[in-house]
């Protein structure tokens, strides 16, 4: 081998990594951390373990649907109707417990099965009449949010099934509360699938470049539509996770879900272009926001100064974090 | 990675025919692409597919691949209609996952997993390392290939279509941005997998490629198939006339033509440099010193990797250096940003035209009024109709092949493409002409013509600065040549007969070596 | 197709308070208890010291921060709770989204007050939220309406609200007064299912139902409580027999008056709950006619009673009512003043100096 | 000549459009005319002088902020801040002629110079600090509602200025209301600057490639920030709409306006990707979301099957209309 291609092969790899750019790559961490230690001496309720316990239980369901929606970002799709959904599938469940059985798998099944059929429906138009999602997914919120209050002519629905509300609200495992359970578990299955699976390489090859990925045989379509039906099904759970513990389905629940999610998962440095991210970051991003909500509150801090303050650690979080 | 089941001797040479496609025809918007086309590809042969830029060569790449449906005709291998493992290509536009690394690219679509369909990764790695060992490529199997410079993109591509065993391995211009080395390394890659039975098909505008490795051409022109022959039936001249279209006598002007070296301090003497650049760092390079005249020429011949992208975006304002000194006309400037470059007459034609030539989606017309926008406000609005004209001037100038100024520019084919990012800059005031890579994928009529429109930039007095990898073109169109490495440039030296391809490439490589020794 | 009520009519008709205004409270509680007075509530001299002697801590859950209302009601809690040396220590704010309700709860408990008074943003699906209050041992005070399946006085101590049917027949027999005989009169209505607001309303249609048979009742509802006057200029452009509006809550009323205005049609509204807007509104002979008001801050007064009662063990009723006010032009200026404790606006005065008819 | 550029020019100019591709590219227009038509026959008040006066009047905000965001969109950015904005620019009109002096034009400045602000910021930041303005503009929206609350403690604030509700509200001029004037004024301006300027150029050229914008010497940074500062001013206007109506300016008004302006954008056939969309094509999106919004009242539909209705008309006229 000569000198030139000798030299071509042994190029330095990206120019030795600096301080900086550990800081930046690593940024949502931090965040979080600087937060814990503020809000740690800021508040002396910060830090009991009934309040670790209480934002385990407020960040379930940003955190769980952040999951699914990190799939749909990274296919560079977006899903605005993750909110209404949560309504319908709450209803849904409530529904078939009163209705029909008042069998927790049942109720279950339910919120799932909604999920699912309007992830597919978003995913299924999104690809095949070529509809950018951010709109699809803008007129099923609006359908979805419809249905959820047109059923019951927009009254609640009671649950009354206390095995239900075992399993997704009330009960303990190891000491921490079941939704805190359904999160770690979830996050553990997106972890895998997406960072370790066949279907996770293909996620990030469709956004990354989807007419690679379809020359090189990718089933983009296949995809996009499964990570909508991923992303439909956690917000069922995420549903059962709220009903189980308010014993009840409202059709007005969720509206805004969508952005607080959609925060946690660009803040947790998915990129909104596709093609990037990680799950542990999402879940990062999404207790960042889960910690200001609670800690703010533990601080006395007025709604209104809240939601500058939210508003602005959200910029200046992902301004020092790594570009895009 | 063992070689495919090629068929084997007990086929005659007659029936060796692995790739049989038939009557072809592809249309875009009315207009037939490709016209009744029939190519045939033999086990173990190398056939080059020729043709000017636009005649239909990718359109034909994708149809035989199956990425494009075609609108008539037949794809068959070994006797069958065509099925998906059969071919592997490389287009010409790349298509890597840039998040991913480089084992998962060359894995995607056949990921090797287990029952539960997770990745096995560290499988996948050391399978890609024995490949890329094999291919003499250095390259970490575990590296996202955004990572990766643009040429060891263009490897890890060609790693990835030798992976998929197929049976015909098809390159659109593979070499478009790749050195005189990682050519070589190209070339002896292909050598091995030709002997493994495997059929290449090669498309290429450099013509003494063609002579290097192939077997068999075949030359398209406006869709049609003109001409399949032996290579050792064909000679130069008559290669290029077949493709230009023309009649060999009057086939483009060749080096000496050009051999109009103005030497750089008699320039001076007049004028004064127009662009001098002393002991200039900035990422990737250091301590370069260039000087060009007005009217001159002046090429860089270097590696990949030296910087020569880097160096000629700093002249341009696109990144800021870190030491030394540009002089325009003898001032000091440091451009902030491209627009002040642009205004103050420095002009780039960017090696990477998807991504900073052209906007791809946008029509002809739009591209190129808003780099002309100058000649074309009139107070805040632009004139529509000075901009109809004055495209409709510079597409019949640069003979631009499309089927209207309001065609976008990505239904133009890669030559026609690298015309438009030319024609942006066909305006007065254009003092510096940073030119990278500038004839990458031009075929060699259109090439010609590009030599013109340069050497007419020359002439109305601008600075033209050029790096090319194409050690051919530097000697066709340089004045002089400096031999850049990332940390020296050398004096620069007169282009004279006895600069042929070879030389440079020798001398580049003495430098390269002695550059090293010194480290 | 402009209106046909003609300005002359209404200018003609004078509503006089009195003759609108309930005689006692007109609802029951949610459980169906008698209704209370405040009078209940008062704390002796003894009871008082107690009180101070505890330094107790309180901490309140609001639906929403956005308007008068909750102002106003933290007002009165808050001048109560300071006289009484009781300290607030959180006050939060769902937004309406039950979800954030249930956290704010969660976390107020953790900050361990003695007391929380609380709206129920909804009264289901926050009610578990609710017994976590009560199975922390702290005192619980509902603003409006107790939580489904709490227990009095298990689980809470006291209900505090206005005489939401009150305010509804207020509004309902102002607006009888604009509607000739077989006219329509329309309902602009929030279309999700709200205890409190079902009350209004439904006694707004009762009452029509009980008192003016004849009267035909159209009615729109609306989800988006910021959009609300395209859609009520919609539904009078398509029912142009509606002869008045009884319109739910003051902001939607003031979007409704904007939008009728400009669309140049002229109809007697009336709404509940007085702002300034409506205020003036009212003051300058405009759209809005009478209102159907609570008295949020007393009403505030009154839940931090039924708090420093509770807090020293003594029993508050189950259900406080307090007397809806029907605000017309003639006691304007009075009635803002018992409802916001203090003078009128310079705008409301004003208007009413242009107009010359407060006070008749 | 040679036989390449010959062939070229014999070419037929737009290759032979077929029927197909002509509603595909005009479909917003046809499903306008559809939507108008249907609601003629459905209701016997809807195509009625004071109806039609009504759409223009309700439109109005929608259009004009409209006009903005395509700017926005149109340069590959969003921005999400335009209700809160809305809501801040009305207070500070609104509170400039009260505490200040009670002059229409200096309560017009202060609203449009809140826009601008606001505007300002959104670019700035975005394009200094780059962060996506999908994050930027959306802790913006909890940044401006924060103030807007914070300033009167929740108080709306009172206007009592006849010239300024002239201007801005309640005059017609040529029989028109004076907000259908505004928006026409504003759509014609935003014509012009779009797509006859270099300005507009510099937008649609940033949008669709921004690195190819910046080698031929475009200043993108400029242009994104001043599509920013085009919607603030914008919003700013269209506050004026609202408060010149309402004698009064509430800190809590504009909550999900975005999502119709976006709406509005994208159905009027703006790439969310940016690089392509026309300013009419954005007013015919406007007013399919408005004339859904007055006729389907006027019809009597109950507000929840409004909102199924409205997502399946978002949905289908984007799919049967030119892809992306
Ligand atoms: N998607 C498309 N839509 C419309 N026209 C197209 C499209 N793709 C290719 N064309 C047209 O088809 C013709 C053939 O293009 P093609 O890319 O096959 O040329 P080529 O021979 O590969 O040229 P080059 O050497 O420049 O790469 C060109 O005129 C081109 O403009
Ligand atoms: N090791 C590296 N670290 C960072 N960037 C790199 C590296 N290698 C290549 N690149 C980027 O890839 C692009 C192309 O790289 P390449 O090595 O081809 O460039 P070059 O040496 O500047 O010149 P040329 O491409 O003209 O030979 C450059 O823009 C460069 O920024
Ligand atoms: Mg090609
Ligand atoms: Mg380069």
């Amino acid at each position: 081998m000569n000198a030139i291609s000798a030299s071509a092969a042994t190029k330095p790899r990206f120019g030795g990594r600096s301080g900086g750019d550990f800081i930046r790559e690593y940024f949502v961490y931090i965040a979080l951390a600087a937060l814990i230690v503020f809000f740690a001496f800021a508040s002396p309720y910060f830090m009991t373990t009934q309040n670790v316990a209480n934002i385990g239980r407020q960040t379930a369901t940003v955190s769980i649907v952040a999951v699914g929606m990190a799939f749909v970002i990274i296919n560079a799709q977006i899903d605005l109707s993750v909110g209404s959904v949560f309504a319908l599938c709450g209803m849904a469940s409530a529904l078939v417990m009163q209705y029909v059985v008042n069998f927790w798998l049942l109720g279950a099944l339910a919120a799932v099965a909604v999920g699912v059929v309007f992830g597919f429906l978003n995913g299924l138009v999104t690809v095949k009449l070529g509809v950018p999602s951010f709109l699809v997914t803008l007129g099923m919120l609006g359908v979805a949010r419809g249905i959820a209050l047109l059923i019951t002519d927009t009254k609640p629905v009671l649950i009354s099934n206390p095995t239900y509300f075992q399993i997704f609200g009330e009960s303990t495992f190891l000491g921490l509360p079941i939704a805190v359970i359904w999160t770690l578990v979830i996050v553990a299955i997106g972890v895998v699938v997406l960072h370790k699976s066949i279907f996770g390489l293909r996620v990030f090859a469709t956004g990354g470049n989807p007419q690679a990925a379809r020359f090189t045989g990718v089933n983009t379509q296949r995809t996009i539509i499964s990570s909508f039906v991923i992303t439909g099904a956690l917000v069922g759970l995420a549903s059962l996770l709220f009903t189980g513990i308010a014993h009840a389905a409202r059709p007005d629940l969720g509206s805004g879900l969508e952005l607080d999610v959609i925060a946690a998962v660009i803040l947790g440095g998915v990129s909104l272009f596709g093609g990037r991210g990680t799950i542990i970051g999402v879940l990062a991003g999404s207790l960042i926001i889960g910690i200001m909500n609670n800690g703010l509150v533990l601080m006395g801090v007025s709604s209104s100064v809240q939601q500058i303050i939210k508003g602005i650690i959200i910029i200046a979080a992902v301004s020092l974090s790594k570009k895009r | 990675m063992s070689a495919p089941n090629a068929q084997s001797g007990s086929d005659s040479e007659e029936t060796g025919t692995l790739l049989q496609a038939t009557g072809l025809s592809k249309l875009f918007s009315g207009i037939y692409a490709l016209k009744d086309v029939d190519f045939d590809l033999k086990a173990g042969e190398v056939h080059a597919l020729l043709g000017p830029n636009g005649a239909g060569k990718s359109t034909l790449i994708k149809i035989l691949d199956g990425v494009q449906p075609q609108d008539e005709g037949s794809v068959e291998v070994d006797g069958r209609p065509r099925t998906s493992g059969d071919i592997a290509t490389v287009f010409q536009e790349l298509s890597l996952i840039p998040a991913l690394t480089v084992a998962q690219n060359i894995f995607l679509g056949n990921e090797i997993h287990n029952a539960l369909g997770l990745v096995r990764t560290g499988e996948m790695n050391r399978i890609v390392k024995v490949l890329t060992d094999r291919l003499g490529l250095n390259i970490r199997p575990e590296e996202p290939v955004e990572n990766l410079s643009v040429a060891s993109r263009q490897l890890v591509e060609i790693a990835k279509a030798i992976h998929r065993n197929a049976r015909v391995l098809v390159l659109d211009e593979p070499t478009s941005t790749l050195t005189k080395a990682d050519q070589l390394l190209l070339f002896k890659s292909i050598r091995d997998i030709q002997k493994a039975g495997v059929g290449i098909i090669y498309v290429t505008h450099r013509l003494t490629e063609v002579f290097e490795l192939a077997d068999r051409v075949t030359v398209i022109r406006d869709g049609r198939k003109v001409l399949t022959a032996q290579v050792s039936d064909m000679e130069m001249k008559s290669l290029v006339s077949v493709i230009t279209g023309t009649k060999t006598d009057e086939v483009g002007p060749s080096a000496q033509d050009f051999d109009r070296y103005v030497p750089a301090d008699e320039a001076q003497l007049t004028d004064g440099p127009r662009l001098q650049v002393s002991m200039l760092s900035g990422d990737r390079f250091s301590n370069i010193s260039l000087t060009v005249a007005p009217g001159q020429i002046v090429g860089i011949a270097g590696l990949i990797g030296t910087g020569r992208t880097e160096l000629l975006e700093t002249i341009a304002g696109v990144r800021r250096s870190s030491a030394g000194d540009i002089r325009l006309d003898g001032k000091s400037v440091s451009f902030k940003s491209t627009a002040q470059a642009v205004s103050a007459g420095v002009a780039l034609v960017p090696e990477d035209r998807h991504q900073s030539g052209v906007i791809l989606q946008h029509s002809i017309l739009r591209n190129l009024a808003l780099a002309h926008s100058k000649a074309l406000r009139r107070g805040p609005l632009m004139d529509d109709g000075a901009a109809r004209t004055l495209v409709r001037g510079l597409i019949d100038t640069l003979q631009i092949k499309a089927v209207s100024m309001g065609s976008p520019v990505q239904s133009l084919s890669g030559g026609n493409q690298q015309k438009v990012v030319f024609a942006k800059w066909m305006q007065p005031g254009v003092r510096v002409l940073l030119l990278d890579e500038p004839t990458q994928g031009v075929d060699v009529g259109a090439r010609q013509e590009i030599y013109k429109v340069i050497h007419r930039f020359a002439e109305e007095g601008a600075a033209v600065l050029v790096v090319s990898s194409d050690f051919v073109e530097l000697q066709e169109l340089c004045d002089e040549i400096y031999f850049m490495t990332s940390t020296t440039m050398s004096e620069p030296e007169p282009v004279t007969a006895e600069t042929t391809d070879q030389y440079i490439y020798s001398a580049l490589n003495e430098r390269v070596i002695k550059s090293h020794e010194r480290d | 197709a402009t209106s046909t009520t003609s300005t002359p009519q209404s200018a003609a008709v004078v509503i006089d308070a009195a003759s609108i205004t309930p005689q006692g409270i007109v609802g029951k509680g949610k459980n169906g208890e008698v209704p209370e007075n405040v009078d209940a509530l008062k704390l002796s001299a003894a009871d008082e010291a107690k009180v101070k002697a505890g330094k107790f801590t309180a901490a309140i859950s609001m639906n929403t921060m956005d308007i008068d209302w909750s102002r106003l009601t933290l007002q009165g809690i808050q001048t109560t709770f300071d006289s009484l040396g009781i300290k607030v220590i959180g006050v939060t704010d769902a937004k309406f989204d039950v979800q954030q309700q249930i956290s704010d709860l969660q976390n107020l408990i953790t900050k361990k007050p003695d007391v929380i008074i609380s709206i129920p943003t909804d009264d289901v699906a926050t009610a578990q939220a609710y017994k976590q209050v009560a199975a922390a041992g702290i005192k619980l005070i509902f603003i409006h309406m107790p939580a489904a399946g709490l227990t009095y006085p298990a689980d809470y101590q006291s209900v505090v609200a206005p005489d939401n049917q009150g305010n509804g027949e207020i509004a309902a027999a102002a607006l009888s007064k604009y509607i000739p005989k077989d006219g329509v009169a329309g309902i602009v209505d929030f279309a999700v299912d709200f205890y409190t607001t079902n009350q209004r309303t439904l006694r707004v249609k009762e009452w029509f139902a009980d008192n003016r048979p004849d009267v035909k009742v159209k009615e729109v509802g609306f989800t988006d409580t910021n959009a609300v006057g395209p859609t009520t200029a919609n539904f009078v452009t398509a029912n142009p027999d509606i002869k008045g509006l009884f319109i739910i809550w003051d902001s939607p009323a003031m979007q409704s008056v904007a939008s009728l205005r400009n669309a140049g049609v002229t109809l007697p509204i009336t709404t509940v709950d007085l702002g300034t807007e409506d205020g003036v509104d009212m003051a300058s002979n405009g759209y809005i006619k009478a209102i159907g008001a609570q008295r949020p801050y007393d009403q505030g007064e009154a839940e931090a009673l039924a708090a420093a009662n509770a807090l020293i063990g003594n029993s508050a009723p189950a259900w406080v009512a307090l007397p809806s006010v029907a605000v017309t032009p003639g006691n304007l200026l009075e009635s803002y003043k018992s409802i916001f404790r203090t003078d009128a606006p310079k705008e409301i005065v004003d208007a009413c100096k242009a107009s010359g008819i407060c006070g008749k």
